[in-house]
């Protein structure tokens, strides 16, 4: 499977045999991302200090954990889904609500029930809830293809908003959710920023061991076979339907895993979280790390966390402008991207 | 387990039938129920509707001619309303001027641009026999020049628009009038000699723009609406600079629908953060136009404004109709439709031909944003709020058909007022997403299929 | 109704009776009922629009049946599914060339080797078997040196040869090639009749479309003639071949 | 290039995020504030004057000398009106500016979003909007001179019982501070023995409300009630709700009666009564910052909101003063507890024991379009809202 970089592998090269170097970086676009980006990242810690650094850290890897998880779906079976942000909810509303040990009816807002489940008992629960949620999506999905199944996960991710703004009943809506638990291994708490960064990165990498799994399988094999031709694929025997349901149901989960992190860093959501632009943003990163590579999206989010940061220090630049500025830039990344590059900065596979 | 398709195809039919007559049956229900807010409903549902159907219209044309989805849409929308708030912004809430010298030089290059595109292709070869190749350039040049140094004039000094507007307007009723006169007389006296001909049309038509400048000239109230004409003209034309610098060289390459798609999101993006930039992302309203007053009928009230809004959108179909229908332009719009390349073998110019699809779909999505802000109001995001809205009224509708965009703009504006009766009102967004993914399942090819 | 299969104790590798699709008003193929012998090369001729393509999308099952039946060895099927067609023992190429474009040549023939069931599929990562077989294929159809580039770089002939070679791999007794050999170099064409030879050799079965009446002269052992999707004739090929109508039809046109 | 590369990579930068560590918080001659608004998305109304009304007071302060001779500087970060933004602009200001004193937020949900850091951390979270009640609870740190929207519910309630209305109908926008607004407002109502018989809300960025609307005029209510987070969509509400011909009272909070919303509606705001905290117009204070306000930056909305962002500033200039280090956070909230403030917003108020102050609410209603001026506001204070 070609699921590997050559930008990262000529990266590792450059460092042990720095001579190779200037011959590798003439007009290597991948290996200049993978640097710029990289460089951005240690220069940003260096300069702003560690505590800001970590914080930066756990966004990071929570986009992170969402690109990879999306790009197996985009990237490697060609959905393109705009509506990855519904999981990302459900997870994160699900260890919200378990987890949650506000005393709600002491409270003058909503009242909602609360549970107080530990972190990785709500965990595993709002997988799964992602999962299920995903299969039935999935098989009213399946028949969609190209532009038309672009259009409906528009309509899942606002569906998905919605639900989370009006059923008050159990996501107190607007008032959004206090208190969510951090995660807690027997006597071991991840509650400090540290801890938790290095959490969120071991979920990294677990999604990343399990998306590499999957993507160097047979099972990859197929999904990318299906994403360039699911007819023919098809006629080779494969039930192309289910392959399509499992890696949609598998991506589904991790976007959850993501959304529970998230929901237990922050220790309180409510729906703004969740809504359709969030979306936006997420295939974009995707797009512009690369399709059809793990390494690509997690290139991306590294790069789109760091923009916002970056451009805070652009002199001309009023800081209320940053984040419509960052849709900006990403925004035209996408049109000089699918212009020149339509596999994105590190992608596999052209749209 | 003999599922033929024939099976699939009669259980969808069967399913949506049910669907449709048990939707009917509980808007019988309920109109019986209460008569009194079941037409407020539909006076509701048709004023959203005929902005829905207006953008389906627009969005159907486009997706029709080159099969993919332009979200560039979406923004032309934002564009057609902030246009209007742009130039008129001294008339709205806030007052101070958003007034800014480099966005109107930005629109002013961009419009020079697509002139100078536009007369290259109009006039450069034709000419280029008669006059050498250097005169053309430059009197091309100087008409570009001239153009963008205009519409610059028009966008910083919206105070003066209708005086800066009076020539141009006055010009084109010349022309337009004497072109009339000509034919009339042609047919009327078909003896007329050519200088009788000439002399009246000239006469009838150098008076007629002359007294409409000066008309215009002296009423400022006529502004906003000028403005509405200023910024649907520059929406098209952001539309045609789009296609022209971009989407051309992309079709070429373009594997799939998707690039295009994801490409047009970029620029969707860009324009409705900009916009944001620009304009503060909080809503604004537009200035008031006519027909601001409530009318009673049966005991419910309509405003003025939407029944105009409907107007629009009838008159904006039957204009599109004849364009399709009746016009050569149609004739080659519906030939490149049905296969780009044969067109383009057969000798039509595809891409100044296009490039008019793109102005008129992006003339009617502006058209609608323009009269959804004046008749609630406008935000930098509306633009996607209506795309999407315009994309399930032409699905529902069947894509790619006139009929159907209407059909299914009207259906839409009616389905998310009357579906909202029982349910709570913040359900609406979801009752329209829910009736495209149900459109899309058991009737992919709409009410009103295409051919 | 017995089938001519049964009639003639399985010397069919697959039949069809009364086989009918439609487009809209259009008739692509009206009642076709038509045999193909086992172990031998079966050629369809008829002009543009007869319903040849028509009639390999039906046997696999890319389009649904409108009508009739498809026997596959004895087995009489009004609904063939895309994915159960090499269960059947059938597979095909396509008229425009359908490759996996951006996954490389290797990959290209083992998607074809590899599990079918979902979980397997996980657990897989390319068994020494496949691998070998993969070698095997390339080699055959001359692709080995580049099996790492990607199918889309490939040009036309080697994409045509790479498509046959994927329709090898699976290892099944009935391939319908849809011109195999058009648009092909004077030695590209011969390694397509070597490998189409090859096969019959090996005692599976063969159905092929082609325009060129040399090669249909020089390949086919039993000839189908089509037109309007119907049946014109059917028969052994020197003796298709031999009948005027047959010519005036297909040649006329 | 395998996984283990990859993995590398990863520990790499993850390494060089940790290892990193940097101490530029060499105390400097200012005293650093910090502030966080939503000066963009749906709070931008009043996190821009909330701002702006911060930066006012500071240059004043530092323009008659600052604290003994040290002048204040605010690091104003963008909080947006979300929990997570907050949330990033929060650990910016601690972590990268290294403050332990945060005027803000505006945004309830934000507020709520960076209080449980900030009560963690030992960091003031000191707000002039937020109005959430269930901020009382958030924290010993945590304090606000905006005041709960339970006290504001109560007299909304009184006041509706008071006027004869016994059947309400509401619309809400589907945020916390609207929610809260209708959620209090409604309970005290039907404590009362009224009757809500038609509810509806909406989320933030729609513009149309008539289908809603219709729904709650065809209820046939006494009175409608609006609860709006924008000023802009409240504005809109009562202007569709006149078109679509309802000619009952309408109530509202401030929100309703804003310069913005009262000019969206126009004429059909005419008679709209709200209950809000409005600067009370014999405190000379108040108006002298309501006419620099105007002054400088050429326009005034919401003024209780400008008093109270305004008066922040200087009681953390005067808890400074006490304190004499913009560090020391302890020190900083024992003042805040201590002390007792006349300012803009109201005379001799001060911090109950959980961080929040009581003044009285108002009724204004509002007048005729060609009677509202840029003095009145648009409305004529009612006076007090019933206590019963």
């Amino acid at each position: 499977m070609s699921t590997d970089s050559g930008g990262v592998g000529s990266l590792m090269r450059a460092a042990r045999e720095p001579g190779v170097f200037m011959r590798l970086a003439r007009g290597n676009l991948e290996l200049w991302a993978n640097l710029v980006v990289i460089t951005w990242a240690v220069a940003f810690a260096i300069w702003q200090g560690s505590g800001f650094a970590i914080t930066l850290g756990t966004v990071f890897a929570i986009w992170a954990i969402l690109a990879v998880s999306l790009n197996l779906v985009v990237g490697f079976t060609g959905l393109l889904s705009v509506g990855h942000i519904g999981f990302f909810g459900i997870g994160a509303y699900t260890v919200a609500i378990l987890t949650s040990n506000a005393q709600y009816e002491q409270l003058r807002t909503e009242a909602i029930p609360t549970f107080g489940w530990p972190f990785f008992a709500a965990l595993p629960v709002g997988i799964v809830l992602a999962g299920l949620t995903a299969i039935a999506v999935g098989v009213v999905f399946n028949r969609f293809r190209d532009d038309i199944f672009v259009l409906v996960s528009f309509g899942f991710a606002v569906i998905c908003f919605n639900v989370f703004l009006n059923s008050r009943a159990l996501t107190r809506g607007a008032f959004g959710i206090h208190e969510i638990a951090k995660p807690e291994i027997g006597s071991v708490a991840f509650g400090s920023e540290v801890a938790f960064l290095i959490l969120a990165l071991v979920f990294l990498a677990v999604v990343v061991l399990i998306s590499w799994f999957i993507v160097s399988s047979s099972f990859g094999r197929v999904l990318t076979a299906i994403r360039e031709d699911e007819r023919a694929t098809e006629v080779f025997g494969y039930q192309v339907t289910h392959f399509k349901l499992t890696v949609w149901v598998i991506s589904a989960m991790m976007a959850a895993a993501a959304g529970g992190l998230f929901a237990s860093w922050t220790t309180f959501i409510d729906p703004n979280s969740f809504i359709l632009l969030e979306s936006i943003l997420l295939v974009s990163i995707v797009i512009l790390g690369g399709l059809a590579t793990i390494w690509g999206s997690i290139l991306g989010a590294m790069a789109f966390v760091l923009l916002e940061e970056g451009m805070r220090f652009l002199p001309f630049l009023p800081d209320e402008y940053v984040g419509q500025a960052r849709q900006v830039i990403l925004g035209v990344l996408l049109v000089l991207l699918m212009l020149f590059r339509p596999q994105g900065l590190l992608g596999r596979y052209r749209l | 387990m003999l599922r033929s398709a024939a099976y699939r195809e009669r259980r969808g039919r069967i399913l949506a039938a049910s669907l449709t007559t048990a939707a009917a049956a509980y808007v019988v229900w309920k109109i019986t129920e209460s008569p009194d807010q079941a037409v407020q409903f539909a006076f509701n549902g048709l004023s959203v509707g005929a902005v829905y159907a207006l953008l389906a219209l627009g969005f159907t044309l486009v997706y029709s001619t080159v099969w993919f989805f332009d979200l560039y849409y979406g923004a032309a929308a934002a564009m057609g309303a902030y246009g209007v708030f742009y130039l008129r912004t001294s008339e709205t809430v806030g007052g101070s001027h958003v007034n800014n010298p480099y966005v109107s030089a930005l629109f002013a290059l961009v419009v020079a641009g697509v002139v100078a595109w536009a007369l290259y292709e109009a006039f450069f070869i034709r000419m280029q026999g008669r006059f050498t190749r250097k005169s053309l350039y430059i009197a091309g040049g100087t008409l570009t020049g001239a153009t963008g140094i205009y519409t610059g004039f028009i966008l910083a000094s919206p105070d003066y628009l209708h005086l800066l507007l009076a020539p141009a307007v006055g010009a084109t009723a010349a022309v337009v009038a004497g072109w009339v006169v000509s034919r009339v007389i042609q047919r009327l006296f078909s003896k007329a000699g050519r200088t009788t001909l000439l002399a009246a049309s000239v006469i009838v038509g150098s008076l007629l723009g002359a007294c409409c400048g000066l008309l215009l000239a002296g009423a400022p109230g006529s502004r906003l609406y000028l403005s509405w004409a200023v910024s649907c003209l520059v929406a098209g034309a952001v539309g045609v600079a789009l296609y022209r610098g971009l989407y051309v060289y992309m079709r070429k390459r373009a594997r799939s629908p998707l690039i295009m798609l994801v490409a047009s999101l970029g620029v969707l993006l860009a324009i409705t953060a900009a916009t944001a930039i620009v304009f503060e992302s909080a809503p604004r309203p537009l200035p008031r136009a006519f027909g601001s007053e409530p009318w009673t009928i049966w005991g419910s009230n309509i405003k003025g404004f939407n029944i105009f809004t409907i107007g629009v959108a009838i008159a904006g179909f039957l204009g599109l109709l004849f364009l399709l229908k009746r016009t050569s332009l149609g004739r080659t719009i519906r030939a490149i439709g049905d296969d780009e390349e044969v067109a383009k073998v057969v000798g039509i110019n595809t891409t100044v031909v296009i490039a008019i699809v793109f102005f008129i779909g992006a003339v009617f999505a502006a058209a609608a944003g323009l009269l959804s802000g004046h008749d609630t109001a406008i935000q930098p995001r509306m633009g996607l709020l209506l795309m999407l809205k315009g994309w399930i009224a032409s699905v529902v509708g069947g894509m790619g058909n006139l009929y159907g965009a209407v059909v299914g703009g009207f259906a839409l504006g009616m389905v998310e007022q009357f579906g909202i009766w029982d349910l709570a009102g913040e359900w609406k967004d979801v009752i329209s997403f829910v009736i495209l993914i149900l459109f899309l399942s058991f009737w992919p090819r709409g009410l009103l299929p295409r051919g | 109704m017995s089938t001519r299969t049964e009639r003639d104790g399985g010397r069919f590798a697959l039949e069809t009776i009364e086989v009918a699709k439609h487009f809209g008003g259009v008739h692509a193929v009206d009642g076709l009922s038509i045999a193909i012998p086992r172990g031998k090369i079966t050629c369809v001729v008829g002009p543009n629009g007869s319903g040849k393509s028509t009639l390999i999308n039906l046997l696999s099952g890319m389009l649904p049946l409108d009508g009739g039946v498809v026997v596959v060895d004895g087995v009489r099927l009004r609904v063939i599914k895309p994915h159960e067609t090499p269960g059947l023992g059938i597979t095909r190429t396509f008229q425009d060339v359908r490759l996996f474009d951006q996954i490389s040549v290797w990959d290209n023939i083992m998607v074809v080797l590899t599990e079918r069931r979902l979980l397997p599929a996980l657990l897989e990562r390319g068994k020494s078997g496949q691998r070998e077989r993969t070698e095997e294929i390339l080699r055959s159809v001359g692709m080995w040196e580049k099996r790492r580039s990607l199918a889309m770089d490939l040009s036309y002939g080697q994409r045509k040869l790479l498509e046959i070679g994927r329709a090898m791999a699976l290892n099944v007794n009935t391939y319908l090639f849809d011109e195999p050999f058009a648009g092909l170099f004077p030695q590209m064409l011969e390694r397509v009749k070597g490998i189409v030879r090859q096969l019959r050799n090996e005692g599976r079965t063969i159905l092929f479309i082609s325009h060129n009446m040399d090669i249909v002269r020089e390949l086919s052992d039993h000839l189908i003639v089509m037109d309007s999707g119907k049946l014109l004739t059917e028969g052994d090929a020197e003796e298709v071949l031999a009948q005027p109508e047959v010519i005036e039809a297909y040649l006329g046109v | 290039m395998s996984i283990r590369q990859i993995a590398l990579v990863c520990l790499l930068g993850a390494l060089a995020l940790l290892a990193v560590a940097c101490g530029d918080d060499a105390s400097d001659e200012s005293f650093k504030i910090g502030v966080m608004e939503s000066l963009t998305g749906p709070g931008e109304t009043y996190g821009t004057v909330s701002s702006q009304a911060k930066q006012m007071a500071v240059d004043e302060i530092n323009a008659a000398g600052g604290i003994d001779g040290r002048m204040i500087e605010l690091i104003v970060q963008d909080s947006k009106c979300s929990a997570q933004d907050a949330i990033t602009a929060y650990n910016k200001l601690t972590d990268v500016d290294g403050v332990k004193i945060i005027l803000g937020t505006s945004c309830s949900g934000a507020m709520l979003g960076a209080a449980p850091l900030a009560e963690a951390d030992g960091v003031v979270l000191f707000s002039g909007l937020a109005t959430n009640p269930d901020i009382a609870e958030a924290g010993d740190y945590i304090f606000r001179t905006a005041m709960s929207d339970a006290l504001l519910g109560i007299d909304t309630g009184n006041e509706l019982w008071a006027d004869g209305i016994r059947t309400l109908a509401t619309i809400t926008e589907a945020t916390d501070y609207a929610e809260g607004v209708r959620r209090t407002s409604v309970a005290q109502f039907e404590k009362l023995g009224g009757e809500v018989v038609a509810e509806e809300r909406y989320p933030s960025d729609i513009t149309d409300f008539r289908s809603q609307l219709t729904k709650l005029i065809n209820a046939n209510p006494d009175a409608l009630h609006i609860a709006a987070q924008q000023e802009f969509s409240g504005g809109t509400i009562v202007k569709q709700a006149r078109e679509l011909g309802f000619d009952g009272p309408i109530y509202g909070e401030i929100v309703v009666v804003g310069t913005t919303a009262l000019e969206v509606a126009g004429e059909a705001a005419t008679g709209v009564k709200a209950i809000a905290a409005v600067l009370d117009p014999d405190n000379q204070m108040a108006q002298e910052v309501l006419r620099n306000f105007r002054a400088r930056y050429d326009y005034v909305t919401l003024p209780w909101y400008l008093g109270s962002a305004y008066d922040d500033v200087y009681i953390t200039a005067e808890c400074l003063r006490q304190t004499g280090d913009d560090q020391d956070a302890d020190g900083f909230r024992d003042c805040l507890y201590d002390i007792t403030w006349s300012g803009a917003i109201g005379e001799n108020y001060s911090f109950d024991e959980k961080g929040e102050i009581s003044l009285s609410n108002v009724v204004v209603e509002v007048l005729p379009l060609a009677e509202r001026t840029e003095e009145n506001q648009g409305y004529k204070s009612l006076g007090q809202a019933p206590t019963k």
